[in-house]
Parts: C-alpha cells; structure tokens; sequence
C-alpha cells in the first residue's frame, strides 16, 4: 500500500468530527484535551504505524479545508484532486 | 510538525484549490456549505476558469461567500442572483457566470428568477445548496423541508396540509427547454462529494460550450438548525432527504451528453 | 440608582441565561430593568455577551458604554471587555477558564473558578448561576435570596429537575466570593 | 395581570394576538424573525391564521387579500424586505383597507447588516409606495409602548380605514423589559360592510385601487386626502419629558428616543435645562407640540439613527423659530448616552441668548 | 323583434348567466377573454356558487373583469393574484376564490406566486388565460409567446437564443403535489369551448372539495395584438398554439378522478 | 443636426443608444412602454444588449449585475414597477454603481391609471428604497430636455457613482415636439476600475451592498454622506423665467412646471410680477436659487401634479421667509394653464405687502 | 329538425363574425350598412325560412353575450347550457 | 401667437396622423409646435383625439381647455369637444358623418362632407388630409403648400405610393373649404 500522510490545518478546524468517521485507516481522532483559538476541540493525525495510505477521503469530506494529504512515490494514474498547477 | 523533512519524496495529493481564498469560514463545524464551496473552487481550478469566472453571491449562510472565493465576485439581493448573473452574462457573454444559492433564496423568495433564468436558457451555472430550511435567519421552514420536519416556524412540523409538499426544484426546472444540464447530487458522503464535483464541471463546461443553463443541485446539511451533530446531518440527509429528493439526472440535453 | 452588568463569553456558557435571570429576579424586587443580547452580524461561534440595567427609575438606555459590573466567562471576553469597565467597578472572571491577568488598577477583580466550580458540581452548565451568586456578593445590587427566588420562578420546565443544582450553585458561588471579599 | 419581564418581539408578537389578529403573514428576515416564529405556533393553537408566505411579496398580497376579506391581519419585515412590499402596499393603501405593517429597520442601504437602524424614516413616513399616501406611523420606544401601540395600530388602521406602519428596530425586538400584556380582546365582531364575503342577498362588492378616469382618480385622491387632514388634527401623539423649561429641546423617536431620555436625565442632574420630545406618531408628526414648544425653547437637537431625516419634519413644524441641529448614527450603531449627552452639553453651551 | 309573440312556445336555450353583470365589456371584437368569462360564469351558475365566490382580478387585459362579474372581487398587483387570493381564502376558507390570469401577469411577473400557490395545494381555482402576448399594454413579447412571433418587443420574431423557448406552465406546475387538477384547452372552436366549460366546471368542484389547487389554461386569442382578424385569430391558436401548448389533462389527481 | 418632430419616450430611448447605452434591461408598463419597445429594436441592430426581463424586479437587478460588469445601463418603468424597483435600487446604491432608473410616474396609488402625474415625488427623492441615500433626481420638462438630461444622466451617474433617477411622466412621453438629438458618442470607454470583469492578473473584485459591522457601515454611509453633499454643492439645477422683478414666484417641475410656464407668460402679459423656477433637479434641489430668489419675492406659489409633496422642499429651502402656497392636481389630472393662472391671479391679488 | 330562433343584442355586438362563421344553417350575417353606437355593424339573424335549430353554437362562441337562443318543444334530454334557474 | 388645433374621431379615422403633418409643416416652417395624442385609459375603441399647437414663441402647455380649431371627425367627437372651442374660434366637422348640427352662435362652423370626398377619390384613408386641407384654408395657420411639402418629406415609406392621392385630397379640402368660405 502506498504510504501517505496529512497534515491539518487545527487553527482552522471546527472539530466536526467528520474526517474521522471516513478515515478507512481509522488514523484521525479528536484532539479531546486541545482547544483551538475559537474554542473547537481539532481532528488530529495520530499515525505512529505510519498507516495513511494518502487516500484523501478525509480531505473530501473536510468542510473547512484543513487538509492537506501527501503521498509517497506517485503512481503515474492516481488523480490529482485540484487542478491547481495546470 | 516534520513535513519539511518528508517533503521532498512526497507528492501533495490533495491541497487548498486556487479559487478558494484562504481564510476561514464562519459556517458552522461539519455544515457541507463548506464542501460545496471546496467543490466548485477544484472546478473552476481543473477547467483553468479562475480568472474568467464572475461569482453571484445569495443571501443566505452563503452570502460572504464572495470572501471565500478568490474571484471577482457580487452579492445580489435575497433570490435574485440569476437576475443578477443574466446582467452580469449578458453583458459579459466571455465570462463564466456563477451563481450560488440556498434553498430558501432559489425556490422561496426567487421562484421567479430561477425560472426565468433557466426558461430564457440564460448561459450561466447555478450551485444550488438545499439544506430544507432557512439557515442564516435561523433555521425556519423552507419550501423543501420534508413534511413533518420541526422548524423554527413549524414548531409542530411541517403539516402539508397548510403548506404543501416539498418542491423538487430540479424536476421543475428540467421541465423548461432553456436548461441544458439540471442534476441533484449529494453532499453527505465520500462517494456523492465525488459525483457532485463531476456534476459541477460538467455544468460549467455547459456553460462553457454555450449550451444554456446549467444547474448542480446539492443535498446539503445543516446540523446547527436541524440540531443534531454533523455526522448525524449527513445520515438525516441519506435518510430522510435523499427519498424526498431522489439523486440523478433530471435533464441532460443531447447537446450535453455529447460534450 | 442605575446599576449595569455586562455578561460575556461563549455561546453556551449560558451568558444570556445569567443575564436573564438576573433581571427577572430584579424585576420581582420591583425594579426597573433591562435586559438586551449581544445581537450582532448572523454568524455562528465567537462570543456572546449581554447587558442587563437595573435602576429604580425608568431606563432610557439598555445599553451602555460604560458598565458597572462585567461578567467575563473567558479569555476573549476578558480581552474585549475588561477596558469597558467603568471606573470602580466590578470584573468577576471565570478564573477556571481565563488566563489572564487584568492590568487595571481602578477596577475591583473577582477570580472565581466558576467552570471547575460548577463540574464539582456535576454540571458543567452551572457555571452561570456560580457567577452570578458570586458577583452579587461582590456588588450587591439585590439580595442573593431574590435570584433563589428567581430561579424557582422562571428555571425553563425542561430543566426543573436541575432546581436544586442551581440553588447549590448560585449558594456556592456566593459562597467563594464571600470568602474571597472578606479575605480580601 | 402583572408585569413580565417580556422579549420585545415575542411581546409585540402576543400583544398582535390578543389585539384580535385573525391572520399573519410574512417572510422571515432577521432581526424581526422571532415575531413570525412565535405566531408560527401560537395562531395554529388559536384556530387562527398563520401562513409563511414565499416572499415579502407574497406576504403582503396575502395581507391585502385577507384584509379585502374583512379579517384583522398584519406582517412584519425589515427593511430590504419592507422595499419589496411597496407595490403591494400602496395597493393596500388605494383600496382602503386597515392592515398593519411593522418594519423592524436595520442598516442599510442595500443589504446592509441586521444591527439597530432608523435609516428608513422618509420611506416609512412619506409614502406608502407609489402615490399620494402616507401611512399612520407608531414609533414604539419600549417593550410595552410596543405592546400598546400594536392595539392602538388596530383601532386606528380599524377606525380610518387607512394603512398603519409600526417602524422600530431590532434593539426594541431583542430586548426584554417588564411590561403588562392586556387580557385577550375578544375576537368576534361585526363583518365590515365593505368585505368580501360572497355576494349571498346583497349587492356585490368590489374591491379596487384602479380609477380609469383622472376625474375619479383625482376625487379618490382628494378623500385620502381629506382623511389624512383628520388624522393629522386627531392622531398626534408624543412624550414629553422635561419639557416644561427647557431650553434645549431634544428630539428624537424610537430607539434613539430612548437613549436621548438617558442623556437629558444626566443633562438634568447636570443642572442643564433640557428637555425630550419623543414622537410617538411619525406620522402625523407631532408637529403642534413641536411648534408649541419651538416657542419656549431656544434650540433643538435632533438625535436619529440615520443621517439626518426626521430633521426636516423638525424644521418643517418648527417653523425656521429655532436653530435645528442634529446629532446621529449610522448604519446600525446604536448612539451611546453619553455621546448623546455630549452633543447635548455642546449645543447647551452655544444656546442662542433667549429674547 | 317578434320574440314576445313567440315566447309561449318556446324555451330559451342559451342566456346571459346571472354571475355575469349584464354590461358590455371593453374587450376587443373576437377576443375570446370574452368567452373565458362567460364559461366561468356559467360553471358558477351551474354549480350554485355565485353568492360563495370571489373573484381575484388579475392586471391585463381582464383587469376590470370586476365589473363584469356579478360576483365580490378585489383587483390584485400585476402578478400577485394567487397571493392575494390566498389571504382571502386563508381568512375565508368556506368561500369559492376565484382568480383569473393572463400569461404576462401568471408565468412572467407572477411566476413566483403561482407556482408557491400550486405547491401549497392552496384551494384556489386559477383560470389562466394564456395568449402568447402582453395584451393591455400593447402586444409585447410574453414567456408564452411562440419562437419567431412578432411582437412589439420582438419587432424581428421572438428570437430564441437570446429569450428561449415559451413556458409551458401547466406541464410545470403539474409537478407539483400541490396541484390537484392542471389542464389545458382552448376556445378556438365550440368543440373546445365546449371542453373548456367542462374542465372550469371540474376545477370549481375540486375546490368545492377541498382537494388542492386547481387550473384550467385557456388558448385564447388577441387580434388586436396579432394584427389578425378574429376568426383568423381562432385559426392561429389552432395551427400554432396548440401545437406547441399541447390540449390535455396535465394533473388529474387520482382523488379527482373519484369526483 | 437638425430638429426633427420627435416623441418624447422615442426620443429618450434614441437619447440613451447615443449616450453609449450598453444594456437596456426592462418590463412594459404603460405609459413607458414605448421606450422599451423602441430599444427591442435599436439596440440589437447595434450589437448592444436589450432584454425584457421576467418582471421590474428581474430588470432592476440585472441592471445591478450589468452595472456591476462595468457596463453603461438602465431601466425603466412607471410607478407600481418602480415600487418594486426599490429593494434592488437600494443595493445598487450601497454598491456604488452607476445606473440610470427612469420613472415615467402615473396616477396612484395603487393600480391607479396611466395618466401624467407626479404623485412619485417623495419616493423618488427621498431614498432609493430603504437605507440613508438620495439618488440624483433628474426632472425633464421638454423632449428636447429629456434628450439632453439623459446625456447628463449617465455622465452625471458615472462622475460621482452615484444613481441617477430620471422622473417624467405620460405627458412628456407621449408628446412629440422638435427636438435634436446629438450624435452618436464613441462608446470605447475604459472598463472601469472597479468592475467586474475575471480577475485576471490582478487582485479579485468585490462587489456588495453588506457591512456586517456597524462600525464598517457607518463609515461607508458617511462616505456616501460626504459624496451627497459634494453633489449637492455641485449638480443644483433650475430653469428661471422672469424672476428679476417677481413678485409671486411659481414653483413646478417637469410638466406641471411647463404648464405653469404659460400661466405664468399669461401673468406677464396681464401686467402682474411673476415668475417661474422650474426644479431641473429634485435632488439636489435648488435650494441656493430659490432661497437667493426669497429674498426678492413676497410669495411662493407651488404647482404640482399631487398633492404638495415638493412643497415640503420649498418651504426648507426658503426658510419660512415667504409664504408658500399650493396648487395641485392629481390622480392623472393634468392641470390646464387658466387654473393655473387663476391660482396665480388669487394668490398675486393677496400678496403680502413688501418691505 | 327542432326549430329555434336567436335574439341579437345588436347594440351590444362588436361585429366580431365569429357567430357567422359557426352558424350551421347559415342564418347569421353582418349587417355591413349598420353601423351601431359604438361603431361596429352587428351581426344580424336572417331567417326567412326558419332553418335555426337553435343549437345555439353561435351563443357558444359569441365572446360578447351578445345572442340569446330559443327552441321550441324542449327535448327533455336537451342539455341546458347554463344553470341559471337551478 | 399661439393656435390649438383639436383632432378628434374614432381610432382609425388618422386623426393622429391628421395632427402629427399639421405639426411637421409648422415645425418646418420655423415656428414652435407640440402634437400631444389622447393618451387614456387603456380601454380599446371609442374616440381618439390629438392636440397640436403652433406657436412662434416656445411652448408652455401642449394642451389647452379651449383650443382655437377643433377638426371632429364623427357624431361622438362633435358632441364631446364642440362646446370647448374657444369663442370666435373655428369648427370643422367631417358632414359626410356627422349629423348632429352646432348650437353655438360664437364659432365658425365649416362642414366638410371628408369621408365622401375621400371615397370619391378612391381611399376612405384620406379623410383626414381632406380634413387638414379645409381647416388651412379657414384658419391659415400655415400655407397648406407647407403641409403638402410636409407629406412630401414625412409620409411613412409604405404608404408612399400614395403621395399623389394624399396631394389631392389635401387640394380637394382647401378647395372645398375655398368655395365654402367664399359662399359664406
Ligand atoms: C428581501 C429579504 N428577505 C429576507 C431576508 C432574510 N434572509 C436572509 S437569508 C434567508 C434565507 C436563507 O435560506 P437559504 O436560502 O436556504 O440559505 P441557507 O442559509 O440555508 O444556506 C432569509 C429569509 C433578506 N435578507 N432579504
Ligand atoms: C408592476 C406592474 N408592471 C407592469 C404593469 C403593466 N402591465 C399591465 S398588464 C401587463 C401584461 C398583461 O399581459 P397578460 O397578463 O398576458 O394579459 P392580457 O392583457 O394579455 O390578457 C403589464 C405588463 C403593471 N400594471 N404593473
Ligand atoms: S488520507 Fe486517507 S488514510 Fe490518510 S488520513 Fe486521510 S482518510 Fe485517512
Ligand atoms: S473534517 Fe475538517 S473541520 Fe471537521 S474535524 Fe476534520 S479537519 Fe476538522
Ligand atoms: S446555519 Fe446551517 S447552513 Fe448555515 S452555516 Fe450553520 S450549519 Fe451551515
Ligand atoms: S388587446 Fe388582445 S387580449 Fe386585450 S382585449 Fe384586445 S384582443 Fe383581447
Ligand atoms: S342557434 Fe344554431 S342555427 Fe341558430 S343561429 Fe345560432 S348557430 Fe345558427
Ligand atoms: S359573435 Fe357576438 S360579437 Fe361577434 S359578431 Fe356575432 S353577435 Fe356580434
Ligand atoms: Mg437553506
Ligand atoms: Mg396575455
């Protein structure tokens, strides 16, 4: 499985919980004991077996776009989910 | 976080589109305004129209929306954004208008307009965010709230009686030879985020190619005022809108289907 | 003689309800008051605050610049409205929550640990009563005993059951800051 | 009955039904949303009318069909949406028919925000749409003059047969003071003899604001007008608070009227001979008070939340006596006493010397 | 005339109907809007509902179509006959509420009304009197006019592209569950008159039963307007409207039926 | 160039297409229709944008969309479709954008009838619907005047971005006289700075109406104070005749001040002193003339086709220095220059005597 | 064939021909040298040889009002157009 | 001076176009002029009416209560107008239509029988410049060669063709009225 990973952007998480209910590597959770600048509890990345395959089902479902996922050794056909650079 | 270390055999698979200014939102947490919003940006973004498009806010939680888009953008006044967006298109034909709406702007209070619009084949794409109720003036009846559903001013629920039935605004719209491209997709998972975003670049390469009207209607949540959590909001939507407002593709015109 | 509180913090701390209640048990005690919600651009989250005036004449303004007394629940109402105060008045500060420390001299502070307080409790939606039995030990506007009053009156039916949580909350509340006056 | 300490827009919401109001309609828009919420369930559990229309437009249409059809009906709105009832109410207004309007204002122009306004005065209190017509305008200052005024806004809309708007804002509909709710008017009473209620042995009945002729239109025109001559003599309403050797006159209505009484209260105790105006009726203005008093005082100090609109009717009544200043907020801020004080002690200190 | 002498033997057939005053109307010779008032009143005659029913005058043409009727009736904004009748019948729920419309004042300004109207189910009979033309105020385009009709805000012939096609409103507002009974006929002939009088006779009923929102569009014709002759006029609804605004039965609901 | 016999609502929309109309969006209503149906035709043949829209509400915004993209644009209609003009006219004006919305006024309230009238008056100069703001107020009396004005118009409108409202009636539509029309204007103008065109290399532009705060909004409308006054200090504008030695000064604008132009000739030649100001302006109003001219003259006799609603700025702009009279038709009256002349002769024969 | 006969408001009617148009008997014309009050020429009922059936498929589509019918020896299936007396 | 002509008849006699030549030869003619057409109700047939005046000085009012000439066209026009002539001032009446005879003893009354003359010359459309010819031959407000020379220049493009026949009719009502007025 090609290894990947996310960072979150907790600032700007509203603590919706949702990337954690779609994770398939059940690596999101809330941050229970951290609250944010605008009193959220945040979604965090706790990844120690490294088990974020870069899916990016969490960045689809995310509302407030504080994901940003990363992946390992591209495959030449994976698609890219923005159009940014073309 | 060690990102900058890992960088260099990473490839970013997903990151904030262009279109989307980066600043924080003021929906409520899990409110999928905020997918619909991420949506349209990747469009705009893969079918490289960022600069080209001109973005027609509603009234509505998605009023600030022009805050949100990194576009030239206007605010029109409650229900009256296709009316708005046919000036701005009809006057600029080279640009790609957008307009945005809710449920209570587009059906309620801007019937007219919209069908107009779509009646007129106006050459412009309107994302259309039904979360059955009135959000931003706190979560009053709206017309495509399901029957029986408690709002703030249907504190009993929604009695059809005196109300009526929901209105499928896709399937009205579909009825007028000026819309080219009218689907109702749904926000509430994984999959249907994916469907929805196909729809949304098709409607603008509707828009594109001069077609007509083209018209991506989202089942959208609104945890805030239908009070449960967001997760839950997502299931309502599966389980209770979905029936109500059945996914699909209520006009594909040839001319579209050939694209 | 007007007397004005300012109740601030986020939403569901119960900021509006502290407010309210207040008012109503000044009412009872056959005053004039005020009671006004922040009510401000229709966006969610942020804070909340509100403003209650009790007077013994008629009020002109709901509002105003300057209150007596300001009921501060965390740290960004605390940053907002602790310069608000007037002169010689009252800041009564969450202190479970808020952090920091007020710079001013010309103010009397109360530090009441009013979330830790109200989860000893057992509820955490106890907080607002803690405050205010605390705030009227503190500035006694009216007797402690009205809020009681008060509370059995108008505490919403849905949460009757919590009758006598609120009672032992708005008792302890007033409890800590008699302690903290007199040690004071 | 005792005092409650009672939300303005839940208070005017309840005083409307126990006014007799068989039917609402109206369209959700903040900040006057509460009042439609809580008729959405209190007409239901009164067998009586209670219908969120599609629009503002729809709203009114409503309100005038069941006005044509003799029931005691209202809507509410705030200012964009009090713009698209125009058409419909000045329809209302040339059919002759009792209905009430509430505009709960709020910042604009345009959309503006949902804070405390009075920026629509002239639209309020000039016309009502198109044409010759001005509304009977109630311009509570608290919660139970809201109360009262919503019983009164029945009697005199009943009584004229003539439009009455009630202009507030959105501090008067957030705020909870204690106020009195009288008991439940009783509901029944005589049809009108000039609803609409099938033409079962009698004549049929029209109801119509078309007047095809100049003639007509014009002799329609000239009883409006004389209509309004009467309310004018009869409907003036104001309070007056330290009036009697006053110097300054202050002037000011609604919200803005409120807080002004702050101000000349300090200004009192500050030993300085100041006095309160508050227009109760924009329209008929006070205007005999006015002019009385522009005989005593020597300035006035008109005090609005808007740029400065009510002002002219201050000048107009006042007849060029006095100097008219003018101190206001805009675009949905509330002035604070004290900044109201100061405009007070400023123009307190350039009184013209008194003849 | 010797009709006195012959009277004992014979028994009138057809006469003036008493829910229709007996003045002479403004309405241009051969125009049918003459026809569409004299069957409502004869179904109102019919059904006994004269002294029960209001009716609701919209602005065009019937604008004054109060005074023809020997009925109470009130004269609503251009557009918001549906609203208004819903305050009337709301506040009068056991009175017959009648509204009469053109196609400018139903599908163009008062699209909005109508069609929240339909989808409340309000109990309320439309009789929409569709002439593809802005009739009173002097032959403009209306959303119903034909593609290339000549109109005097289409000097070249309704230009599609740039206005679209015409609105069908029945098919749309059949849509919705509101709507109890939708159909369209037209006068062209007596044939269709005839059917015309018999679905207006349908459409009082169900209201009469309470079952929902019921119209009856109307083809009618304008000579002055198409700068035809009247019987000219009846051949053009038949050889160019009916082709395009199909004659049928668009929402019978099945409780209809059982009437 | 030469003068040719035109129609006045032909010569208005011909007047448009050569002041560099862009788009002309629209709903018939009598009696402006004319105008629209002359720009169903013109403005296709010359590739410009013509649409009839849905309703007035429909047109006005998408003058406000078209406006927003930086084009030259209008509207028109006559009073119960302005009426529904006004929430849209309220946004454009909160966004600062140039348009041009011309109310061709009718008899009202209410449907009324199609006949000249002038019972618009307040509504159109005191607000363009809710909110602090005062469109510029054009009052044409002539066909010649209602071509030039409508060259001011959109100068005027895009100068200081501010809506221009050009306010006539049937009379002046219907009327033909000679009149030139100046030559077609290159209409190769830049994109303004702030229009919406694609932010293409450039930072995204915004338009809107909202100020969330009322901090934001109040600055905003101080802003559009500011520019009110400039445009008050600058755009006053009167058509004068026969003032130097008037005794009694007659006030009218657009028809009925034409008419009183005869009445006042018939005066002259009857040997009396007076005078006519016609108000080109309605906003700004001329109020430097005519409180200039109230030091000469001993009265003020106003004319209108409602019933006095002007008056009000007559009698603020001359300070209750003279008296101010009335003499009004309405409902679609048009007054006949011997009623006027007798109003005139009556009001001459009670003059005060000078000092 | 049952026997009818038709009354003409003539004063009423605005020449329109519709009625000419229907009539199966052929007994309705315009009456081109009348001009009445309102300057129309009216239709006119001729019917020298009694050929009406008073089918009364002239009052049908008559949109003025302008024509009322009589039959004799009523049928007693005969369907009444209107239900005045009911 | 001023002169006000009244042009009144059914829709469809031309008096507005009656009126609108009348005011193009006076434009052309250097002086001032308005047409102002009826402009009522939006009620379909009846009688339509126009108001031209000339003058040689502007033009205050395009409408007046007693114009000068009033040119009626059929039996309803000359009972609604007749009575507003202005004394001394001058009446055409089309006697081809018109029955009814004037009362009034203060006018002048020239009875041109239009509708037949126009019959005689082959279009019934012509009525009105018959009309227009007689009433400058009584009331010379401008030559009626400015009239032809207007019908000449402004006669719509379809209807061209029938300059000549509009050339007599306007000779055969000045012609007509010559002899009339001669007779008289
Ligand atoms: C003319 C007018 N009427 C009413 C409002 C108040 N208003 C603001 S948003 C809104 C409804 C929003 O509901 P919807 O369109 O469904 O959007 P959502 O917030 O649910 O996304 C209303 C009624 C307004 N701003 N203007
Ligand atoms: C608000 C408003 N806009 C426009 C008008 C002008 N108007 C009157 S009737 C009409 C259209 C009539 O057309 P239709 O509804 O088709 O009726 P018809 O005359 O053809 O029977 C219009 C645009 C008006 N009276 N009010
Ligand atoms: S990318 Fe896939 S696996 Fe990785 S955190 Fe997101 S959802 Fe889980
Ligand atoms: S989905 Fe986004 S906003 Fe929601 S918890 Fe996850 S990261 Fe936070
Ligand atoms: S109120 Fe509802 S729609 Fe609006 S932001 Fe919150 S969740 Fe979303
Ligand atoms: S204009 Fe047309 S619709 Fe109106 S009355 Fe004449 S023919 Fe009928
Ligand atoms: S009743 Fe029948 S036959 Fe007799 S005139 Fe009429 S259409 Fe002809
Ligand atoms: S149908 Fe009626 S109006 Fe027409 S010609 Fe016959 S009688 Fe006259
Ligand atoms: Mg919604
Ligand atoms: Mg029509």
């Amino acid at each position: 499985m090609t290894s990947g990973k996310v960072v979150i952007n907790q600032e700007r998480c509203k603590g919706c919980t949702l990337c954690t209910t779609v994770c398939p590597q059940d690596v999101l959770f809330m941050a229970e004991e951290h609250l944010n600048a605008k009193g959220y509890h945040p979604a965090a990345y706790i990844d120690p077996e490294e088990n974020c395959t870069g899916c990016a089902i969490c960045a689809v479902i995310c509302p407030d776009v504080c994901i940003t996922v990363y992946r390992e050794a591209p495959t030449p056909h994976h698609q890219r989910l923005t159009g940014v650079n073309r | 976080m060690e990102m900058v270390m890992t960088e260099p055999q990473l490839q970013t698979v997903y990151e904030h589109p262009q279109s989307l200014a980066d600043v924080p939102t003021h929906y409520c947490p899990g409110c999928t305004h905020g997918i619909a919003h991420r949506l349209l940006a990747e469009a705009i973004d893969e079918l490289g129209l960022r600069e080209q498009t001109i973005l027609v806010s509603p009234v509505g939680c998605a009023v600030f929306i022009y805050e949100y888009f990194n576009l030239d953008a206007c605010e029109a006044p409650h229900g009256r954004a296709p009316a708005m967006a046919t000036g701005v298109k009809r006057t600029r034909p080279d640009n790609i208008v957008v307009t945005y709406q809710g449920d209570g702007d587009l059906v309620s209070i801007g019937a007219a307009e919209i069908l107009h619009a779509a009646a007129r084949g106006e050459k412009i794409t309107t994302i259309f965010v039904n979360n059955a109720i009135y959000g931003m003036t706190g979560g009053q009846m709206a017309p495509t709230s399901l029957p029986g559903q408690k709002t703030s001013s249907s504190p009993l629920g929604r009695d059809t009686d005196s109300t009526g039935n929901p209105i499928r605004m896709s399937e009205v719209l579909a009825q007028l030879d000026g819309s080219a491209y009218i689907v109702r997709r749904s926000l509430h998972d994984v999959a249907n985020i994916r469907k929805a975003k196909k729809a949304i670049v098709t409607a603008l390469k509707v828009q594109m190619a001069g077609l007509g009207f083209s018209m991506v209607e989202l089942l959208s949540s609104c945890p805030t005022n239908w009070g449960i959590q967001p997760t839950d909001a997502l299931k309502w939507i599966e389980t209770e809108m979905v029936p109500y407002f059945p996914l699909g593709d209520y006009k594909v015109r040839d001319d579209v289907k050939a694209l | 003689m007007q007397q004005e509180f300012l109740f601030a913090g986020f939403g569901g701390q119960g900021v509006m309800f502290a407010g309210q209640i207040l008012a109503h048990a000044a009412m009872d005690e056959g005053l004039e008051v005020t009671w006004i919600p922040s009510y401000g651009p229709e966006m969610r989250g942020g804070t909340a605050h509100c403003f209650v005036v009790i007077s013994d004449k008629p009020i002109g303004s709901p509002v105003t610049r300057h209150p007596a007394v300001g009921i501060v629940f965390n740290n960004p109402s605390f940053t907002k409205y602790e310069a608000e105060i007037a002169t010689g008045g009252l800041l009564v500060a969450n202190s479970s929550l808020i952090t920091v420390k007020s710079q001013r001299t010309d103010l009397r502070v109360l530090e009441i640990p009013a979330t830790q307080t109200a989860d000893d409790l057992g509820d955490l939606r106890l907080t607002n009563i803690v405050m205010v039995g605390a705030t009227l030990i503190a500035y006694p506007a009216i007797p402690v005993a009205a809020v009681e009053r008060a509370l059995e009156k108008y505490l919403p039916a849905h949460r009757r059951n919590l009758l006598p949580l609120n009672r032992q909350a708005l008792a302890k509340g007033a409890e800590l800051a008699t302690n903290m006056v007199q040690s004071a | 009955m005792t005092r409650e300490l009672l939300k303005g827009n839940v208070a005017i919401a309840e005083a409307a039904v126990r006014a007799g109001l068989d039917a609402y309609f109206g369209y959700p828009i903040t900040p006057q949303t509460e009042l439609l919420e809580y008729l959405s369930q209190r007409m239901p559990e009164l067998g009586r009318v209670f219908l969120q229309a599609e629009s503002e437009i729809g709203a009114i249409n409503m309100v005038y069909g069941a006005a044509s059809a003799g029931a005691r009906v209202m809507t509410s709105s705030s200012s964009p949406g009090f713009s698209l009832m125009q058409e419909g109410m000045s329809y209302i207004a040339a059919s002759e028919l009792p209905c009430v309007v509430m505009n709960i204002m709020r910042g604009g122009p345009g959309l503006g925000n949902i804070l405390p306004s009075q920026g629509d005065y002239f639209q309020v209190t000039r016309s009502a749409g198109h044409g010759d017509f001005r509304p009977i305008v109630l311009a509570p200052a608290s919660v139970q003059e809201a109360i009262d005024f919503m019983f009164l806004a029945f009697d005199l809309t009943e009584k004229y047969r003539h439009m009455v708007t009630i202009a507030a804002d959105g501090q008067l509909g957030q705020m909870m003071e204690p106020a009195e709710l009288p008991p439940m008017r009783d509901t029944k009473r005589p049809t009108p003899e000039w609803a609409l209620t099938g033409a079962a042995g009698r004549e049929r009945r029209i109801i119509t604001s078309a007047y095809l002729q100049g003639n007509a239109e014009e002799i329609f025109n000239l009883k409006i007008q004389a209509r309004m001559k009467d309310i004018k003599a009869n409907e003036q309403r104001a309070f007056e608070y330290a009036t009697d050797d006053a110097e300054l006159l202050v002037i000011g209505y609604g919200t803005a009227g409120r807080i002004a009484y702050s101000a000349v209260e300090a200004a009192r105790e500050k030993g300085l001979k100041v006095g309160l105006l508050r227009p109760q009726t924009l329209w008929p203005f006070p205007e005999e008070r006015l002019s009385a008093l522009a005989d005593t005082v020597s300035s006035c100090l008109v005090v609005e939340m808007n740029a400065g609109q009510m002002i002219e009717d201050v000048r107009l009544a006042t007849g060029c006596q006095v100097p008219v200043e003018f101190y206001g907020r805009m675009g949905g801020v509330v002035p604070m006493p004290d900044e109201i004080l100061n405009a007070i002690e400023e123009n307190y200190s350039r009184l013209p010397v008194k003849v």
